[in-house]
């Protein structure tokens, strides 16, 4: 088992109700697999799921990129600064 | 002499005559600035009034974007000589500048505005900034739709 | 709301934050702005440095060019909102702002870009102010090149 | 004859020695013909007679503009603003 720290923002921190997580996840765990397990532990996610993007360590990541040891993950809705 | 940059994720007043003379070098003869502010009424599309917008961001990697896209516009326009990047965040009210993209370089014809122009693009796809619209009918999110591809 | 327009030929420095805020409507959400500013350095075609330079303008004339300049990005971009044009004048120093073109909109793909560029480009071929250029090794007069056509 | 004013700016002023002339110049005089009366007058004008441009009452004139009674009249190289 991994620790990752989960960073949510904007719509997605409204419904998960909290803005970092601290989870431990089995090794070879991707981006896919772990918004998969975050549906199921926030049910309101599941609207958000096709539009979220994932950011591993800062870097934006893909679907089945692997999460390392102590990653910090973010993930969020479509950025709209400016 | 080194060009400068200046990249800033701030909650304080944009000052721009003082943002352009950080990157104003003996070399430099022209400068375009693009600034964004907050639309007190909205006429185009889902026409509304706006109270004030809260604007939030992922730090870290706001402030790691913002130099990437002045990486990029460096290896686009070399003929550019100083660049700065500026994100206010918190709530800022209707009138008030957000967000300020300035180009300097000799001349005017040297991308000056192509540049200016490519950074609010890229800061608006790439930069994780997010911002909450309050009206007097409620609040809502303001969503982009850019998806990054991995690593970019 | 009327749309503003201000043109201003000044000795005073230019105070870009202020100007900007006099352009800045409740519909604007975008601005593009260019200024120019005195090169101590220049390195293209004829290398050479500067001390200052003297601006001098026909002052009633330059002002009604200045004028018909924002009229005819009017005409060219009917949603841009705000326009300044403003030329400083006397003798200015290397990095100080000589002029500024700004114009606003509802949204930055209004043509705030093109609209400052073209302004930019107008004021340097018809509105009639001229500097005179002072060295190490001397002054000299800078010359354009435009012809404006009668009434133009 | 009419009475008109003449302002020089940037190298023709410097040329000229003076910022303003007043003149009296012939009914029917063209904007040419009153740059060759100069010419005569202001010798050193000839080598930027060319590249001259001329304003009446604060408005671009063609050389053969022919001049009203109190005009403004400017002369000066192309400007070189911004």
């Amino acid at each position: 088992m991994l620790k990752v720290k989960v960073m949510f923002f904007a719509t997605l921190r409204d419904y998960v109700g909290s803005k970092a997580i601290e989870m431990e996840i089995s090794s070879g765990t991707t981006i896919q697999a772990l918004t998969d397990l975050l549906v199921v532990k926030y049910p309101r996610l599941e609207k958000v799921k096709d539009s979220m993007i994932a950011a591993i360590n800062r870097e934006y990541a893909a679907d089945d990129q692997i999460i390392p040891e102590d990653a910090e993950i973010a993930l969020f809705p479509p950025v709209s600064g400016g | 002499m080194d060009f400068p940059t200046i990249i800033s994720l701030t909650e304080s007043e944009l000052d721009l005559g003082a943002l352009l003379a950080q990157i104003t070098i003996p070399t430099t003869g022209a400068a375009a600035i693009f600034t964004g502010m907050v639309r007190g009424k909205t006429s185009s599309n889902h026409p509304r009034e706006t109270n004030f917008l809260d604007y939030e961001a992922y730090q870290p990697m706001a402030e790691k974007k913002m130099h990437q896209v002045a990486e990029e516009i460096r290896e686009k326009w070399p003929t550019i000589e100083g660049i700065a990047i500026v994100q206010r965040i918190g709530r800022l009210y209707p009138g008030t500048p957000t967000t300020m993209i300035a180009c300097t370089s000799a001349h005017r014809n040297n991308g000056v505005f192509e540049a200016a122009r490519y950074g609010i693009d890229r800061l608006k796809e790439i930069v994780p900034v997010w911002k909450k619209e309050i009206g007097p009918d409620g609040e809502e999110w303001i969503v982009g739709h850019y998806h990054p591809r991995p690593g970019e």
